[in-house]
């Protein structure tokens, strides 16, 4: 059996993904998911989005745990 | 993982001005306050081309967010002589003139809660997991993004 | 001379939380509204050698006060995109942990509400003539001296 | 008879002059007004505080007329 990782997702890139939460198979990092991704769901490419690992936003490339929490975070607007 | 005390932010629907005007009376007892410093957030019913903002419905990555929130006020509260910050964000539909955000802070001097409400302000909008998504009178929607 | 519209900011006795929350509430109906800066000064109980502080009397020379207020009030509008301002002052006596300034700006986006309100604030304190005298709880008083 | 000008005075002031409204032989300028009043009133002269005539503060010396308001200001404290 495969590994895989489980990913939530906000705002318009739930939209985009059509869920909220969602397993993928396991991808080494975060560079790699965005590449996943945006084969997956080519919108992906004209959103900016933040990627967080265990609920820390990831500037550079980090690796993926498989129990890591992934979440897919679009531009915050709140307040 | 170093520990921060996580206080709840989030309510589900709107803000009221009673339960603002509550929160300031709480604060009668403590007569080491000279300054209260208050900012509110409120659902402008924006017109883009043909259509009007009826609301904005808050959505959040819940943990992320108050463990951000924890962070910021620690920073707050170390950078400035506070004696209490209050926050709160409405979560769900909000409709055009209904308070969506309440950031309160009092201290001795005015100057305290004043730069740190501004700052606090600020880093909710710029650092907090949160989406806001404006619905037009049509039903249709776009995802709010604020802007630096 | 020219003309100002002179509103009164003066109220005796001190301002209620429940007066504010109603201030609040009026603005719902503004849907052009997005953002509320609002500055409370509470009557500090400070403690002077063996002397607290109990409450703190108000006194203004209220024609010049007004119409200084007037003048900031048109300075403040011409500076920034406020959409409305309103402010009160107590006079009288007011006891430690009542409110005794309530400053109050609205703005469609958040900078000019909370710049307005922090600048009206210092300038009410610099240039207003209103005198407050701590009164002891022995009796006593001194007047207290804003500083810059 | 000669003239004669009403002053108005408020706080710490009103306190050393004895009360918050009075008249005064009429002086010139408000310096003399000063010197006048601290002769007076030696305290005044511990305390600092400012003119206003006609509701406008004066930062240099300036005319009195004999229906000028005039008023004796402590340093402001209001907020």
């Amino acid at each position: 059996m495969s590994s895989s990782i489980n990913i939530i997702a906000f705002g318009r890139i739930a939209e985009i993904i059509g869920t909220s939460s969602r397993s993928f198979p396991h991808v080494a990092t975060t560079n790699e998911l965005k590449e996943f991704l945006n084969v997956k769901f080519p919108e992906l490419k004209k959103v900016k989005y933040a990627i967080a690992l265990n609920k820390k936003l990831i500037t550079t490339d980090a690796a993926i745990e498989v129990s890591a929490n992934i979440a897919l975070l679009p531009p915050f607007s709140g307040g | 993982m170093e520990k921060k005390k996580v206080k709840n932010i989030f309510v589900e629907g709107p803000i009221s001005a009673a339960f603002i005007g509550e929160s300031i009376a709480k604060h009668s007892s403590n007569t080491n306050i000279g300054a209260h410093s208050i900012f509110l957030g409120q659902v402008r019913s924006d017109v883009l081309g043909e259509n009007v903002v009826q609301s904005i419905e808050y959505t959040t990555y819940a943990d992320m967010a108050l463990e951000k929130m924890a962070e910021i006020r620690e920073e707050i509260f170390a950078k400035h002589a506070l004696t209490c910050m209050h926050i709160h964000h409405s979560l769900g539909i909000i409709s055009a003139g209904e308070i969506c955000l309440f950031v309160f802070t009092s201290s001795k001097r005015r100057r305290a809660a004043v730069d740190a409400c501004t700052e606090v302000v600020e880093r909710i909008k710029n650092e907090l997991p949160v989406w806001g998504k404006e619905i037009f009178a049509d039903k249709t929607h776009q995802w709010k993004e604020n802007t630096l």
